[in-house]
């Protein structure tokens, strides 16, 4: 197992790259901002039909790439510092939780349309203080009632998977977009490269998954904290760049201000949290590929780092720009939010230093 | 005499002047309409004026009261539980009308500060330009002398209350050749004279609270210096003065959305204060609020009793930048993902704070320069080592150009 | 109710300092750790008897000089910018605890003879961990069994006044220094400039007090999180004004450091950091004062914030010495030590956390 | 080859050195006696270099293996999991031993490399003084030409090791009329010569790992010079590669009081760990810790894969540091009260390992340095405003001192 990329992950962080400055550059965000759109629905096509994002991490056998979890970080980071407006977070959790579920049927019917991006699913889980979920009847007759918020792309997903306490324990549900009873509320969003939603669910006609439940939605929160971190680590790196260059040519008291030691000094601490979250970042991924035991914990300490990290290197990129970083015009803020977000969504750091301390065993 | 003014004082506020409440001004002018609240604040400030309680400390034979700063501090303590409706006039007043009366000519002083007090007249302050930032004496716009007149071109940037302003007091190069702090002049700007655009520039909340100006060709007739020919950088340091003191005394007026009592509250409505981490953070919000605040009483008391604050202002205001974004990392782990999207005023309020903050320790001088002031001028630390106070200017590079 | 200074605390202040400079420098302390004494006997009888130190708070009807707490935290600025080695915190928290029991039996025997430096007296509580005390037997046949550690002065104090649980609850009970059963082991201490020991009761002879043993408890954590605030204050603006002094005189780079912003900038910090603990210090003294009711949240106020900031500002004393900041010889690490120990004294920022949310009601 | 080498290397280990343990040279060598810790150290160095593992890439003739770096690469993984006795004699071989392999004449090598490697002669570096500090180039230890030969005099600081050395190389000042980085010379000095006194240095933690070294007219013999004169400045910049080289592949040897692992035990002993502040510190501590780790693995993934990590190292540096300032935070607040007094040698270790850990942030160039290199040399921003470089040395202010 080494930290470093090899020579395929390389190539795969180059084409994700070239695309994302191709086909989403931050005006294309810009754009959907204006439009209010969600997300580019040509821009997601290509990202499933011809990269294959959504399928990296799906079996061959159900149309996936097979391709794994390290590649799959490597395509986030890339995609992350591009602040790439996708449903692609929702379809990664949604697909983790039915393969780890193993309910046939479901794996059947949603993992080679998620591939291919015909379907867009997602997870309705959030924090505690975002609602919670009951179900009542059984067979056809299971219904949901409750609330969750934020879900990802729970205003536009064709397909909501619903974790929700029955009278057998937990599990999870699979509901129509369409479904009765089922409200959904596009919420404004901190980031705008994010679409969230509150969903009530009234009597919502649902039907139960097969498996193991906690084990599939525990895998889904490790593996958010993995794609949480590489997004956070491309964006991190993006504003490193971007706020070096500035640094580089910005003239004051006659000298670029990167000569001042309160830029460089700051920027250097930038460089070391994120070459220190970016370690622990290639080492989660590599553990879900190869070590998967070892896998929350790494996933955990990844996420934990990179998420302060990111959103005090955001706020420090929009300080040293001065002025200019505090315009709409500028980029700045679109990291400034999507680094407040990213550190926040599914828990923020006290319940990510939580799971991390049940996880040490500590 | 003292006593006296008090009571008078505190009759007519009660008579006449709103209380705090909580609220934005921006929203309010937003939902109300610009000219609505600029009409009605000029209007309770011609009658502030009237009743004797505009420019206490200003000469009478220019509208003030000609009162001492005895008066000035009754009024402020008496009006510290209200909320004037004067917030259009405050930068006038306390910035290019301060400086007017310590170094205007009789002429302008006669031409402009009654207006000024009568709210007849609003002013902007127009010092900040794209490329000058913290390094404010680079700044680039010109005035080229044309007979007894100027001509001025240039930019502006972070012009509160340009597009309602009638006149600004405007730096501008008057000669290139001199080092940068050595070449600059003070000047009387019409807003309304042909060759101003004032743009408003949209900041990363959304709203535009601030402008952009634009100078072209514009003719400043000869009363229009302020001080002398290439002392500009005398008059600013005189206006900054100002600019500190206004902003040090100012105070909130409205209950912050990441104050400590409001995060609690959210806080407790999602069931997140049973967590011992949320209750620490929020404990030691309250903590830090508090010393700001008992800071800037601690100052106001030191400046009563005639110990001026000095360069420790500057400590006042790091400290509040400072605890915006610590506010802003209580506000993230206390409500956790609901912050991340919502649909309540509060919590909308909470986010558009947490966007707001760092331009706090921007604005007004940067945190960085905040830093330089504390170090150099309170603790006697010795300067930057700098190499452009004796260069000519236009031999200097500035801003992101690669070249002058 | 005002922060400043009276013309009578500048006066106090001067002479404390005064008496510090001439008789506790900073190389009695040195001579002190030489000769594993637990402070200079004959220091102590002048901070008593001459500057009446210990009876500030106490009444004038029982030996004090009934001067209130602000003149306490006054005194204590200087003796801590001084780093004086003295058992003076314990015997104000023993003089406390004795003033609000209202035992008149123990307030006429202790109060006039701590207030003239006769008898130490000191309050044997610890955090939790530190172990815990209960009571047994009645009347004359009182006895405490258990363990309290670390004691401030428990191996020099003449009198221990030890809480413990009994049948009818908690109690603060009466230990003789020389009771049969009572164990006090000196313990190393971090901090040079303070005494502190494990004591061990078995079987151990003692005397209850009456009166509201939690209220008396409680005022005396109130005034040791002033004691220690203000002692913290005096030293961090040691620290301040020794590395403030040091960057205006040192070279490097053909420049004095101070002009570089890496020093300058992290003097300034500290510079703040102080202005804010010392305005919420003089806030709790004054509450002590004048508004009682506000003086457990204010003292919680500006213990909490003046340990982290001098724990921090000696850190950074060493720091920004450089090599010579970091041996023996400079004093810069008796300051680091000290503010260590402040930090964590009679329980550590988060239980001072903890305590500060339970008064503000959250 | 390399398979041959690694088996050999695997079975000498294995037959040879003892494994890695918990514990601290300090106190091994306070316990034990000095002497006879370096008695045990140069009998196994000497046993080494007969197997062959000692000079791994040095040249055959001076003593070496003449191997390249892929064996040394071999060595540094096989040798990982054992504590080797020779920390004695690590700063010489890294450091004036490489330089000297690098810089030294024939003579030099011959006369000195092969009895570095047997374990016969131990080296120390010479160059932090009082005066200097960061600032290594105002170095003011002088060394005078007479005749072939020059006289020392001036005062070393923070020399690990001068008190058992047998030789050291220092800097010296050879030109005080050039800038400060043209004047200086490095040279071979004999620990033993008259002239030459060796102090302990007392630290804050009441140990003395280091001295202090003063020369007093000491003679150093025509073959001293190590490189040109007045180059002494490349070839401390060399010293300083292989410094940083030696320090970032070192690794520690033994696991630290600070460690996630030992505090958190000792939390749980003292029935902390119910307490859920305490519970997210550790876990953070753990995060950061291993963040550390995992850089370091990176940096040497990278290096075999031969990208040099060049003033990336210095970010290895920062963090170790960083790391244990909030390991001591951490402590403070997991043990709470119990780190003010103790009589447990658990809870002395932590006690010291705080006291220690400013001393990992100066030592081998201070934090701000790192931060300087890394700001200049990995992101590329401009150097800070210098103004001394071009100035002779003998009109530059050095140290405290008020005037040259």
């Amino acid at each position: 197992m080494t930290l470093i990329l090899t020579d395929e992950e390389v190539a795969l962080a180059d084409s994700v790259r070239k695309f994302v400055a191709d086909r989403s550059p931050l005006t294309s965000l810009r754009q959907i901002i204006a439009s209010g759109e969600p997300f580019d629905a040509g821009v997601w096509k290509q990202m499933t039909a011809q990269l294959g994002l959504a399928g990296l991490t799906i079996p061959e056998s159900y149309g996936g790439a097979g391709a794994g979890y390290s590649a799959l970080s490597v395509a986030l980071t890339e995609l992350g510092a591009g602040l790439v407006a996708s449903p692609l977070l929702g379809c990664l959790l949604a697909a983790e939780a039915v393969l780890r579920l193993g309910d046939d049927t479901a794996k059947q019917e949603l993992l080679p349309k998620i591939a291919a991006g015909e379907l867009i699913v997602t997870l309705a889980v959030a924090s505690s203080a975002g609602g919670q979920v009951t179900a009542s009847g059984a067979g056809d007759g299971t219904v949901l009632t409750g609330t969750v918020s934020p879900v990802l792309n729970g205003a536009e997903a064709d397909v909501l998977l619903v974790p929700a306490d029955g009278t057998d324990g937990k599990a999870i549900y699979l509901v129509q977009g369409g479904a009765d009873g089922l409200a959904r509320t596009r919420l404004t969003a901190v980031d705008h490269s994010r679409s969230l939603a509150r969903i009530t669910l009234a009597g919502t006609p649902a039907r139960a998954l097969a498996g193991d439940a906690a084990a599939a939605l525990a895998a889904a929160a490790d593996l958010a904290n993995l794609a949480l971190a590489a997004e956070s680590a491309g964006a991190m790196k993006a504003c490193l760049d971007m706020t070096s260059g500035y640094a580089r040519i910005r003239v004051a008291f006659g000298q670029p201000i990167g000569a001042f030691q309160a830029v460089k000094h700051r920027l250097a601490d930038m460089e070391k949290s994120f070459e220190l979250g970016y370690a622990a970042l290639r080492d989660a991924a590599r553990a879900a590929d190869e070590k998967p035991g070892d896998f929350p914990v790494a996933a955990s300490v990844a996420r934990v780092l990179l998420a302060s990290a990111y959103a005090e290197a955001a706020v420090d990129t929009v300080q040293l720009h001065g002025g200019i970083g505090f315009t709409w015009e500028h980029d700045a803020h679109l990291y400034y939010k999507n680094g407040l977000s990213n550190k926040v969504l599914l828990g923020g750091p006290g319940e990510q230093l939580d799971r991390l301390a049940d996880a040490l065993g500590i | 005499m003292s006593d006296d003014f008090r009571a008078r004082a505190r009759a007519w506020l009660a008579a006449n002047a709103p209380r705090r409440a909580a609220g934005d001004d921006e929203a309010e002018a937003e939902s109300r309409g610009q000219a609505a609240v600029i009409a009605e604040q000029k209007a309770f400030q011609a009658k502030l004026h009237a009743a004797g309680f505009a420019g206490i400390t200003w000469p009478k034979e220019y509208g003030g009261q000609g009162l001492t700063s005895a008066e000035q501090i009754i009024w402020s303590q008496e009006s510290a539980g209200y909320d004037l409706p004067t917030g259009v006039f405050f930068i006038g007043l306390s910035m290019p009308g301060n400086t007017l009366v310590e170094l205007g000519t009789d002429a302008q002083k006669r031409r402009y500060l009654p207006k000024m007090l009568s709210g007849e007249e609003i002013w902007c302050q127009l010092f900040s330009e794209p490329g000058a930032g913290s390094d404010v004496a680079s700044l680039q716009t010109t005035a080229v002398r044309d007979g007894d007149e100027w001509v001025l071109n240039g930019q502006k940037v972070w012009t509160s209350g340009a597009q309602y302003s009638d006149f600004g007091a405007i730096l501008a190069r008057t000669d290139p050749t001199k080092p940068k702090h050595n070449g600059i002049s003070m000047f009387i700007v019409d807003m309304h004279a042909p060759g101003v655009t004032v743009r408003p520039l949209k900041v990363a909340t959304g709203h535009s609270p601030f402008n952009e100006v634009f100078f072209d060709n514009v003719r400043l007739p000869a009363g229009a210096l302020i001080g002398e020919e290439n002392k500009g950088w005398d008059a600013a340091v005189v206006m900054l003065r100002h600019e500190r003191i206004a902003i040090g005394t100012m105070g909130s007026s409205r209950t912050s959305p990441l104050a400590f009592s409001t995060l609690r509250d959210l806080a407790a409505g999602l069931g997140r204060t049973a967590d011992q981490g949320v209750r620490r953070e929020l404990a030691e919000l309250y903590a830090r609020s508090r010393a700001v605040q008992l800071f800037a009483l601690l100052l106001r008391e030191e400046t009563q009793a005639g110990r001026l604050p000095g360069a420790r202002g500057s400590v006042a205001k790091l400290a509040g930048s400072d605890l915006g974004r610590f506010a802003g990392n209580v506000a993230a782990d206390v409500l956790g993902d609901q912050l991340a999207a919502f649909d309540t005023a509060e919590l909308a309020a909470v986010s558009t704070a947490i966007v707001a903050a760092p331009g706090s320790a921007i604005a007004g001088g940067t945190s960085e320069i905040q830093r330089n002031i504390i170090g150099e001028r309170v603790l006697g630390l010795a300067k930057d080592p700098g190499v452009d106070r004796a260069t000519p200017f236009n031999q200097l590079r500035v801003g992101t150009q690669r070249e002058q």
